[in-house]
């Protein structure tokens, strides 16, 4: 069961972030990358972290990805235009990345060579109550922190965004 | 006891009227500032209640200050007797003057920020005098530092007054440095700056140690009460509005170096050398200011003069180990001078502004309340018995003898030389006919108020207050002396120098240009101040601004720093024009040498076998 | 065959972020690859998760619950930022955003420090 | 395999229960909203117009099926799907009743419970401004894209004090299950007042149940906040260009979220199936008096009819009501059956509500829409949870 789900929501994610990269058009980029992020909280479900899984969905898929898509529905964002080229770029991308994937690939293996397995339900270590817990108590610094950059950045969005009325 | 509060008021009165006396009207300035320095009275009079007889040292501790290794400074108030003193003179006198500049500076601008600053002083100077370590004690004394800046540069519109300011706040840097390297000095030594902690370690330091630390308190003393050679700054002050001088330059702050080496008698009488130079300082400082009031001209520069003469005769109480002598003079001479400065103060005003004697006279049937109280003062610094001058000068010149005769002996012709300017200055200003063209009037009774309650002071506050008997138990007893003929002998000088001047310019008063002309080197001499202002001029200013010029600026800051940081700009430059080849302006691309740079870690990494 | 091996959680979310870096490398339309750098974010959250399931302790969970909260704070005022950009250029293509770069200027270092021309309306 | 099979009749038994309303909510808001306005409202398909909702879906099924030139297409066919999966998708955590025996199985009256349950429900319902924002996007028409842009700006701007309305009685209940969130609100004070959240001490949240209830009204587009629909402004809105089958998902995806909402507020407020008063006080004859007395209401009626065909359906009617009186009455039955009715009442009241509104109020101008919401809803909804937590915090 275990092997299924996690084989169909990879495989999912795989073909969604694969979408959002080949895709000319942003808006369909922008749907792929919610399907990636509704595959991963489910990911995140069987790894035994349901309350990120849900802020997950909350915060990127029905928060984040919102303004994506509002923000190009505003630009009217259209198909990409080929037009600047970059040596750089398509002498080199297309190898580094490659190297970059077998390395974080091997990295994988080496740092957890088969030993822990995955079983769903074996870790519940990430309830709402838990993470609530580290939240208010361990990291209670880093968290009121978070919260003046999120004010910080309102004001930052509203500020930036305020000059298209005049 | 909530010593606190006694600064706290003015305080409060400085951050009310500065902040809202711009807007404010008179009444409401009057208000803050007089009933601020009432209540600080008042509160002053509680506490000395409080503490019957005072007879011990009560501390207060607020917080800790500073808290840094072995240095551990509280932030501490502390009274005592010779706080008690201090306490009553800055207060009592201070609220005489506040009231008394109500009618002073009533036509004058910037009238809040005058009181506003008048009540900042006095919380500097409340806390100079309450201050229970020398770190406290240094706060204060920077404080009236700066206060006395400001209110010197008070009419800051004339180049004079700014120029003054200036002087004071430069020579008094040159005290305070003394004053701080004995502070360093006295931690180092003491492991605290605590008075308690210090003065109860000092019998058994070597007697060097505490003479290098005398002298160096002797240097910040003589910054702030004007001794030789720091003297300079004080006749300029006079630029500043009458009042300030009274109660500034007068009555309170310039007495902080006398305060300040009385508080610290304990180290003095164990250091002989440093005591001996604070006797000859004070001394030298007595008699030379003297003579040079004998020529002055100028109503308050006479006055100054003489109180760096007399603030000099306090120094030669210290010095000679009479301390409660050298409070009580100060106690004494804050009175008369503070008289003699608003008196003279008065004249100014009545006759709109006239500073010099020259141009006055007959004044005394014209503004008869101020010609009564100035003699009161005169007869009371003249030391007639028995005001209240008679007494304090009197106390210091015995003790004086007793350490050395000749001490006593210029100590008693400077007494002489005191009483002849200050009723040269009577006589000129009141007695013969009237030199000038404006139309005099008498004060208003705000000014008139005060000016008789110090004539009042000055008059019987000898006898009334016996300061001496009060500090006893603080201070090494003074070998009492009950020879009659050195009181007859000083007070016949005395009487010689008022009747000389009475010669001189009311019976004869073609005496002093015949005398003048006789002894025409001598006289320019002293005229001219003894061209002291000219030798620190030639001697100290202009070396260090020409050494300034070519060396520090031309050599060291064109030559060195600026040709070491262009040198980095340019090879910057130069570095930068190789690497701006990297920046295409593709942020595709840079994104590409950032994957590059994360394979190459990760390889290196992978080979290392960083991880596991 | 009832438990996934850790190792292929992280092996996907070495994929998911490879991929992501592809997209920010070729693609040209600034929205694409602003999302193409929420994409590695969440890449690297999984692995956090994966981590934090390894370890049996909440805290990769912690990290990842602050990357998202920088993650809401860097769209906001990225596409505040793109928004202003698209008003100011007309264009949303990154390649034609390069005026970092100084192509006019000749070699002199000099004349590098030109202040920018004030447009007077 | 038990679970599986039982899972999948239960579902099968929701989707049917929850279609066949929402197929009725319609026909009883046309019936409501008529006689609010002194009308008829549907009453030509069958008796009193009972067959209304069939004849609509056999219309919209029949209807063309147009798909206008340049739209996108894939994601304008997308758009009401997404809809309808995510309205229908939250109502899986709902619980409509407590445990029931059914042919020796015991089981909850409920899809799933999951114990983020309320993460779950704000999660999708988050996801489901996407299929509005995709339709007037996807239409490729100004009316349509403005519509979708102004739903989308409106529903994420009410889920924050949506989602702070949520987080005070989540305060009290200690807990993100929906279930347990129920079950914690049995019982009585002082042996009358029941412990639902918007009564419970300490601070009892009828403040945060207005917000919700407001905000509620936002999210499902209704009247007054059905500004993505204005017609006088914007045609229809988002849904402009959608016509047939198409339109009744956005149709069923509107009344699903309705009935959502009003679920949740029941529970989250009002004590999901817990009775309005105990049972020793005879709260457990209320069903049956409540059919008997509509079964003689009917059967007066029938007896003398109004119309000629009343003679008939009425006293069929009345023969239904005390059928289902007795059902009530029979202890087996009524212990599954009670708790059903219980929830089913609430949430039947607040339908009402909202179609009592939808008759009653004019719509919102669009500023004053948002500013109502971030100026007023959002800093209440803060202070409120302020001092519920406070309170929480300082009441043991």
């Amino acid at each position: 069961m275990d092997v299924i789900l996690f084989l169909v929501f990879a495989i999912i994610a795989v073909l969604c972030a694969i979408n959002v990269v080949v895709q000319t058009h942003p808006i369909a980029s922008a749907l792929s990358l919610i399907g990636v992020m509704g595959s991963l909280a489910v990911l995140y479900l069987l790894l035994g972290a349901e309350f990120i899984a849900a802020a997950q969905v909350i915060v990127y898929a029905g928060a984040v990805m919102v303004l994506f898509v509002f923000v190009i529905m505003l630009l009217n964002a259209g198909e990409e235009v080929h037009r600047g080229r970059s040596f750089v770029v398509q002498v080199l991308g297309a190898p580094l990345l490659i190297a970059l994937l077998g390395l974080l690939v091997y990295f994988a293996q080496r740092l957890f060579p088969g030993a822990p397995m995955v079983r769903f339900g074996a870790f519940r270590g990430g309830t709402a109550v838990a993470v609530g817990r580290a939240l208010f108590t361990q990291y209670l610094l880093p968290f009121e922190v978070t919260s003046v950059l999120i004010l910080i950045a309102i004001l930052g969005a509203i500020v930036l965004a305020r000059k298209e009325l005049d | 006891m909530q010593l606190w509060l006694i600064p706290a008021f003015p305080l409060a009165g400085f951050l009310i009227n500065g902040l809202l006396g711009r807007r404010a009207s008179k009444g409401f300035i009057n208000a803050v500032a007089i009933g601020s320095v009432l209540l600080s009275f008042a509160w002053v009079l509680k506490t000395i209640m409080g503490l019957g007889d005072v007879s011990s040292r009560y501390v207060e501790h607020y917080f800790t200050w500073i808290q840094s290794g072995a240095l551990q400074v509280n932030f501490d108030f502390a009274v005592d007797r010779l706080t008690v003193v201090m306490l009553l003179v800055v207060t009592g006198v201070g609220a005489l003057i506040h009231i008394y500049s109500v009618g002073y500076m009533g036509h004058e601008g910037g009238y809040y920020r005058f009181f506003a600053y008048l009540n900042l002083f006095m919380f500097f100077m409340l806390t100079l005098v309450l201050a229970a370590n020398y770190l406290v004690l240094f706060v204060g004394w920077e404080g009236v530092g700066l206060c006395s800046y400001l209110l010197i540069g008070f009419y800051f519109l004339r180049q004079s007054a700014t120029n003054a300011g200036n002087k004071a706040f430069i020579v008094n840097r040159i005290g305070d440095f003394g004053f701080s390297l004995a502070i360093f000095l006295v931690f180092l030594n003491f492991g605290t700056l605590d008075f308690g902690g210090v003065f109860a370690n000092v019998p058994g330091k070597p007697e060097t140690l505490l003479n290098t630390i005398g002298l160096l308190l002797l240097v910040g003393a003589c910054g702030k009460s004007a001794q030789i050679p720091l003297y300079v700054w004080l006749p300029d002050a006079m630029e500043g509005p009458t009042p300030v001088s009274a109660l500034i330059h007068a009555a309170t702050m310039v007495t902080a170096g006398v305060y300040m080496v009385a508080r610290s008698n304990v180290i003095y009488i164990h250091a002989p050398v440093a005591q001996e130079a604070v006797a000859l300082i004070g001394l030298a400082t007595a008699f030379f200011s003297a003579t040079i009031g004998l020529l002055q001209n100028d109503i308050k520069k006479i006055f100054a003069y003489s109180t760096v003469s007399q603030l000099g005769y306090m120094f030669v109480g210290a010095g000679v180990g009479a301390f409660s002598a050298g409070i009580y003079h100060l106690v004494t001479h804050a009175f008369f001078k503070a008289l003699l400065f608003l008196g003279s103060g008065s004249v100014i005003h009545a006759l709109s502004g006239e500073q010099d004697v020259r141009r006055m006279g007959g004044l005394a049937k014209k503004i008869p309340w101020t010609f009564w109280t100035m003699l009161c003062a005169a007869v009371a610094i003249a030391g007639v018995p028995p005001f209240s001058g008679f007494y304090s000068k009197d106390m210091i010149l015995a003790a004086a003898y007793q350490r050395a005769p000749w001490i006593y002996w210029v100590g008693a012709i400077t007494a002489g030389l005191t009483a002849f300017y200050v009723f040269r200055a009577i006589f000129l200003a009141f007695f013969g006919a009237y030199r000038g063209h404006e139309h005099p009037h008498e004060s208003p009774p705000v000014m008139i108020l005060p000016l008789a309650a110090l004539a009042f002071l000055s008059l019987a506050g000898g006898f009334l207050f016996d300061v001496p008997q009060f500090l006893e138990r603080l201070f090494p007893p003074i070998e009492e002396s009950h020879d009659v003929t050195l009181v007859a002998v000083s007070v016949a000088i005395g009487l010689a120098g008022i009747g000389l001047a009475a010669l001189f310019y009311v019976v004869k008063p073609s005496l002093p240009d015949s005398l003048a002309a006789s002894f025409s080197g001598v006289y320019k001499l002293i005229y001219n101040k003894y061209f002291v202002d000219e030798i620190y001029d030639a001697a100290v200013v202009k070396p260090v601004v020409n050494g300034s010029r070519s060396l520090l600026w031309k050599g060291v800051d064109v030559g060195l720093i600026d040709a070491g940081v262009n040198g980095l700009g340019w090879s910057a430059r130069g570095i930068g024009g190789i690497l701006r080849l990297l920046q295409s302006g593709s942020i595709r691309s840079y994104a590409t040498w950032v994957v590059f740079g994360s394979v190459v870690l990760m390889v290196a990494m992978a080979m290392a076998g960083g991880v596991r | 065959m009832n438990a996934v091996p850790l190792s292929w959680y992280l092996t996907l979310s070495g994929v998911l972020f490879t991929l992501g870096a592809a997209g920010f490398l070729f693609r040209r339309n600034i929205i694409t690859v602003f999302m193409s750098i929420e994409l590695m974010l969440n890449a690297v959250n999984l692995s956090f998760i994966s981590f934090s399931y390894a370890f049996r302790r909440v805290d990769g969970q912690i990290f990842t619950f602050f990357v998202m909260v920088v993650a809401a704070a860097e769209a906001a005022v990225g596409l505040a930022i793109i928004l202003t950009v698209f008003k100011n250029r007309n264009t949303l293509n990154i390649d034609d955003l390069n005026s970092m770069k100084d192509e006019y200027q000749p070699a002199q270092p000099e004349e590098a420090s030109e202040t920018a021309p004030v447009s007077v309306p | 395999m038990d679970f599986l099979l039982l899972s999948l009749i239960k579902a099968a038994v929701v989707a049917a229960v929850l279609l066949t309303t929402l197929a009725y909510l319609q026909w009883v808001e046309r019936k409501v909203i008529a006689h609010i306005q002194v009308r008829l409202g549907p009453s030509r398909v069958g008796p009193h117009g009972l067959l209304q909702p069939l004849a609509d879906v056999i219309k919209l099924i029949t209807k063309e099926d147009l798909i206008p030139p340049h739209v996108n297409k894939f994601f304008y066919l997308a758009a009401p799907f997404l809809a309808i999966t995510m309205s229908l998708l939250s109502i899986s955590v709902i619980p409509f009743g407590s445990e029931v025996r059914v042919l020796g199985q015991t089981t909850w009256m409920q899809l799933t419970d999951l114990n983020i349950g309320v993460l779950f429900i704000l999660a999708v319902s988050s996801m489901g401004v996407y299929g509005i924002a995709l339709a007037g996007w996807a239409s490729n028409n100004k009316y349509s894209l403005l519509g979708g842009l102004r739903s989308s700006a409106q529903m994420i701007s009410y889920e924050l004090p949506l989602s702070l309305a949520i987080a005070s009685p989540l305060l009290l209940a200690n807990t993100l299950s929906l279930r347990e969130l129920v079950q914690k609100q049995g019982g009585f004070e002082f042996g009358f007042l029941p412990r639902w959240n918007i009564f419970q001490g300490p601070w009892p949240q009828i403040i945060s149940f207005l917000i919700f209830v407001i905000a509620g009204f936002a999210e499902t587009n209704r009247v007054p906040f059905d500004l993505p629909e204005a017609e006088n402004e914007l045609v229809a809105g988002f849904h402009t260009e959608y016509s047939s089958m198409k339109f009744a998902a956005f149709f069923m995806a509107e009344y699903a979220n309705m009935i959502t909402v009003t679920c949740l507020t029941t529970i989250l407020f009002l004590g999901g199936w817990q009775p309005l008063f105990p049972a020793s006080m005879g709260s457990n004859l209320v069903p049956p008096v409540i059919f008997v007395l509509a079964g003689l209401v009917a059967l007066y009626h029938g007896l003398n009819p109004a119309r000629r065909k009343d003679r008939f359906t009425l006293p069929v009617f009345a023969v239904v009501f005390f059928a289902l009186a007795a059902v009530f009455l029979l202890p087996a039955a009524r212990e599954a059956i009670l708790p059903l009715f219980w929830f089913a009442a609430k949430t039947g009241f607040l339908l009402f509500v909202f179609i009592w509104i939808r008759g009653t109020l004019p719509r919102f101008r669009y500023d004053q829409l948002m500013a109502f919401t971030w100026k007023f809803l959002f800093p209440v909804a803060v202070l409120n949870l302020l001092v519920t937590g406070l309170l929480v915090a300082l009441v043991p």
